[in-house]
């Protein structure tokens, strides 16, 4: 059932998104920033620092290497965008994954398509990447089926009772793929914003200028919406508590790039598909049993 | 094996004050020996030209019949061999480093007729 | 108004250096000194870099390097010479196989002196270097025809 | 996959800061050989003895390099000093001693911090700099550069610490140390970095003799070998052992350092506990004579000075043969077959520096 008013509010959200999402996610960006300074006993730059940095971007002349270059990041960005929007408009959450992974093929394209041997590795360790979160992403999935008998965020976010006393184990295995999302370490291998490894950048080796600010904005975007998924396991609580258990989850995460050393690609394929078998499915048995 | 061995020393860091020194708004006290830049007392300056002679970066350039004694700060490494070398003792190391610079320049000390 | 003063990304070269400058360009970054306080970023991408750190007297074998990583820097740019070595060849000035400064390959827009240079030294010649920026940054709005293509 | 690929490696690349050149050829992430390529920091500055008298030479021998600046020095003062028939005093001595221990241990911690970067550890690399910076300011306040120490000069040093100041550091030294202790359990346990060294870029003993490895890395394959045994400085009046692991691993090696630090912030103390009264210098007469070997431990190992004087002012002959030239035929070995996120680790691990090896 479907009425205007249930419409507009969709339109709301998913306009919302549109707005506020890099607003937000460039803010945090900024708060990661400044903290994992502190982490480090460094002062840290400004808050408004990814702003900056990606105003910047955009007056500097891009050196394309290709023309398809820009046309792959704009389509990521396109994707990371209509991901948000189906998202918190309340859409389907399978759908939301594979737009995602639709978004990501495009980021591996983009890098592919530059032929520079750091941006080839980084690509081919992109896909990897990929490989080692997407199993949990329908983990997280099916369990949020499983709980509330249904695909849409609109119904999810609305059960009664917080999905988090649920699927604890699947929670714990959606932060630990959360690292390789943020692209954070122990798991930041095709990219990292620190820049100091075998792969110079890896996966934005080759972008410059506003192409690389479109990759940072689209990286904005998906951070929003990948702390939205927290907001999920915890929206029973209450608003305030959600906006605050996905703010603490990133905290966590920001702890845990400080606290690790990378790790090899194969180490994070092995590990993260293991907690995605022993976290997220024997989860998942539990709740189909008990049903 | 452990986990986190680290985390005691991030956690201490992010909840108190930073290490760092926000130069250039806050500047420290040079140490007295730190080596910055070649002064010159240029009346007590004989034109000896033996600094000229000891710098090993040809940084030092006397002119005697003008009483002129110039340095490049773009050349100078600070390693006080003039200073070593000076009879009349009137070069000494300051502590203040020399300033960067969009053009390099030569800095010249003239002597005047008058104070001799 | 740009951006550019807020957010320099700068690229760090040795240009056969004695490493004394480098380690002073290294501890810029670290807590005592955290040039990220200026929104610098050391990023090690040439395709990504504002600001062009060069140590060292520049040697035969270099000077194809620093001119390849000096044309993919995109525009506005700026070259700043860090140390003796790099603003004039220093001690190894009169080696048979350095070139004696950074100057004689690439255009140069701030000197750094100092043996080794200091790292509130290379701050303040970073700072300068951002003042160049600016001035670039305009004069390259003004004529956009000449590089749009 | 499964193709070959050529990936270089340099010689502009963040991790480390110098300038080398690796020709990585990789199948997959594998890689199947590594061929390096160096010149990049050549000056040909051996040459500069025909232009600077022995005097001089030193400020060039300082900025060899950078890094161990003190120990350049230090090491061709002693070689001209042994051609000139001289003796050193005491106290010069034992300042050398001290100067080359804190030189070795602001070293240690650069590396270590370098070392925890290229795996990809950036918290720990900024406090290992952190920790760092202490020692560099005691450099400072002692010798008057943060980098090039200029205190070394033929015949004895340049300047004093006074006894007072000397205390002070070594109430200093002790602040710092604790500091630094905090930080080695990560290095030595962390089940993370443990998993990017453990059983990486294996070198035994043997390949260790034969390929001529020397420093930590010979060290950390089982070899007890610390020219600082020859005795040289102050060396023989202390109690230290030289710092051996057996395993043949980046861990290994990087224990070496980690426990490196510790001797040294102890053989410092001593030597400010023992350190005798007066000259700091001896006049110099007369011209170099004759050849020398000059040995001496760096931090990064071995480095063998060869001068040879024909009674003129300038040397005939100046040669330096470093610890990385040394290491670099172990490394190829420790390379191959190796992944591609390991080369920087493995790499790293023999602390190379370019500047002094081509210098
Ligand atoms: S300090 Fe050294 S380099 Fe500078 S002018 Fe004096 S002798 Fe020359
Ligand atoms: S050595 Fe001293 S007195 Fe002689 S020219 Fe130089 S500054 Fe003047
Ligand atoms: S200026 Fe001095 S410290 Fe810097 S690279 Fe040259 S010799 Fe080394
Ligand atoms: S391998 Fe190391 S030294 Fe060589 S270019 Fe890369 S970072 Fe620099
Ligand atoms: S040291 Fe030898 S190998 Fe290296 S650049 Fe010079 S001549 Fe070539
Ligand atoms: S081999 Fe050494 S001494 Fe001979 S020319 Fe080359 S740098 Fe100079
Ligand atoms: S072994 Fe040493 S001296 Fe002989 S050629 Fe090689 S670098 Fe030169
Ligand atoms: S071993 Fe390294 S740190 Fe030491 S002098 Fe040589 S280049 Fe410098």
């Amino acid at each position: 059932m479907m009425d205007t008013k249930n419409l507009l509010e969709q339109l709301l959200w998913g306009g919302g998104y549109l707005l506020l999402a890099p607003l937000a996610g460039g803010l945090l960006a900024g708060f990661d920033r400044i903290l994992t300074a502190r982490m480090q006993s460094r002062k840290g730059p400004p808050v408004l620092q990814p702003f900056y940095d990606v105003f910047k971007l955009l007056e500097k002349r891009g050196t394309v290497v290709n023309g398809f270059q820009n046309f792959y990041m704009i389509c990521f960005l396109i994707f990371v965008m209509l991901t948000g929007v189906l998202f918190f408009s309340g859409g389907d959450l399978l759908l939301t994954i594979f737009a995602l992974t639709v978004a990501g093929v495009f980021l591996v394209l983009g890098a592919y398509s530059t032929n520079s041997p750091y941006s080839t590795i980084g690509a081919e360790r992109e896909l990897l990447q990929m490989m080692a979160y997407e199993p949990m992403l329908l983990i997280v999935a099916i369990g949020m089926y499983l709980v509330t008998c249904s695909f849409q965020v609109r119904d999810i976010i609305t059960f009664s009772a917080p999905i988090v006393y649920s699927l604890p184990a699947v929670f714990i295995g959606f932060i630990f793929i959360l690292t390789i999302k943020f692209r954070k370490s122990p798991f930041d291998l095709s990219s990292s914003h620190h820049g100091h490894q075998e792969i110079v950048k890896g996966i934005s080796t080759e972008f410059s200028g506003p192409t690389l600010a479109l990759f940072e904005i689209a990286h904005w975007y998906e951070n929003i919406l990948l702390l939205g998924f927290v907001y999920l396991f915890f929206a029973a609580f209450g608003p305030v508590v959600a906006v605050v258990s996905s703010i603490v989850a990133y905290i966590i995460e920001i702890f845990i790039d400080n606290a690790y050393a990378r790790l090899t690609w194969r180490f994070t394929v092995r590990a993260s598909w293991t907690v995605a078998a022993t976290f997220g499915v024997v989860n998942i048995l539990v709740i189909a049993l008990l049903k | 094996m452990a986990h986190l061995t680290i985390s005691k020393i991030i956690t201490r860091s992010a909840v108190s004050k930073y290490a760092t020194r926000l130069y250039p708004f806050v500047k420290r006290e040079p140490y007295k020996n730190t080596r910055g830049h070649i002064a010159n007392e240029i009346n007590l300056c004989i034109f000896c030209s033996l600094c000229q002679k000891k710098c090993p970066t040809h940084a030092i350039t006397v002119k005697k019949p003008d009483k002129i004694w110039e340095i490049d700060r773009m050349k100078c490494i600070q390693c006080g061999a003039c200073v070593d070398a000076c009879p009349k003792k009137c070069l000494s190391m300051d502590q203040q480093y020399s300033a960067p610079s969009p053009v390099k320049s030569i800095e010249s000390f003239h002597q005047e007729a008058s104070t001799l | 108004m740009s951006f550019l003063k807020k957010s320099p990304w700068i690229l760090h070269y040795d240009g056969s250096s004695c490493n004394g400058c480098d380690i002073e360009v290294l501890a810029c970054l670290t807590p005592l000194y955290d040039i990220e306080r200026f929104g610098i970023i050391n990023t090690g991408n040439p395709k990504h870099a504002d600001v062009f750190l060069i140590t060292g007297s520049v040697n035969e074998q270099n000077i194809p390097i620093i001119k390849r990583l000096y044309e993919q820097m995109p525009d506005p740019k700026v070259v700043v010479a860090v140390g003796i070595c790099a603003t004039s060849g220093g001690i190894f000035q009169e080696c048979y196989n350095v070139k004696g400064g950074i100057d004689k390959v690439i255009p140069v827009d701030v000197y750094v002196p100092g043996c080794a240079a200091r790292p509130e030294a290379i701050i303040d010649g970073v700072v300068q270097g951002l003042g160049v920026l600016e001035k670039k940054y305009a004069a390259l709005k003004n004529k956009p025809s000449k590089t749009a293509a | 996959m499964g193709t070959r690929t050529i990936i270089p490696f340099g010689p502009q690349h963040p991790v480390l800061p110098e300038p080398i050149h690796l020709d990585l050829v990789l199948e997959d992430e594998k890689v199947v050989d590594a061929l390096p390529s160096i010149g990049y920091v050549h000056r040909g500055l051996e040459r500069l003895a025909e232009v600077k008298d022995y005097n001089e030479l030193v400020y060039v021998a300082e900025r060899i390099c950078g890094i161990c600046s003190f120990i350049h020095g230090q090491g061709y003062c002693q070689g001209v000093e042994t051609l000139l028939n001289v003796e050193v005093p005491p106290r010069a001595k034992y300042l050398r001693t001290i100067w080359a221990e804190l030189s070795r241990i602001h070293s240690h911690l650069l590396w270590l911090g370098l070392f925890a970067d290229s795996f990809g550890f950036e918290s720990l690399f900024m406090h290992c700099w952190r920790v760092r910076e202490k020692i560099v300011d005691i450099i400072e306040e002692t010798a008057g550069g943060r980098v090039i120490f200029g205190s070394c000069k033929v015949g004895g040093v340049r300047r004093d610490i006074s006894n007072d100041t000397l205390k002070r550091i070594r109430g200093e030294l002790a602040a710092i140390e604790s500091q630094y202790n905090e930080l080695k359990p990560t290095f030595l346990k962390d089940a993370s970095v443990n998993r990017r060294t453990v059983g990486v870029g294996m070198l035994s003993r043997e390949q260790a003799i034969a390929l001529g490895a020397v420093g930590p890395t010979l060290r950390g394959s089982g070899v007890a070998q610390d020219m600082r045994k020859l005795g040289y400085a102050a060396y023989k009046e202390l109690q230290w052992e030289p710092v051996v692991e057996t395993a043949g691993d980046c861990y290994a090696r990087t224990v070496v350092r980690v426990r490196e630090v510790t001797m040294s912030f102890d053989i410092i103390r001593q030597a400010i506990e023992k350190i005798p009264a007066g000259p700091i210098a001896v006049k110099i007469t007369g011209n170099p004579t004759g050849e020398f070997f000059s040995r001496l431990e760096q931090p990064r190992g071995e480095v063998v000075y060869y001068l040879k004087g024909n009674n003129t002012k300038n040397l005939e002959r100046f040669r330096i043969r470093t610890p990385t030239f040394a290491n670099s035929p172990p490394l190829v070995i420790m390379l191959k077959g190796c992944e591609l996120p390991d080369v920087p680790v493995i790499v790293l691990t023999i602390d190379p520096c370019i500047s002094c090896t081509e210098r």
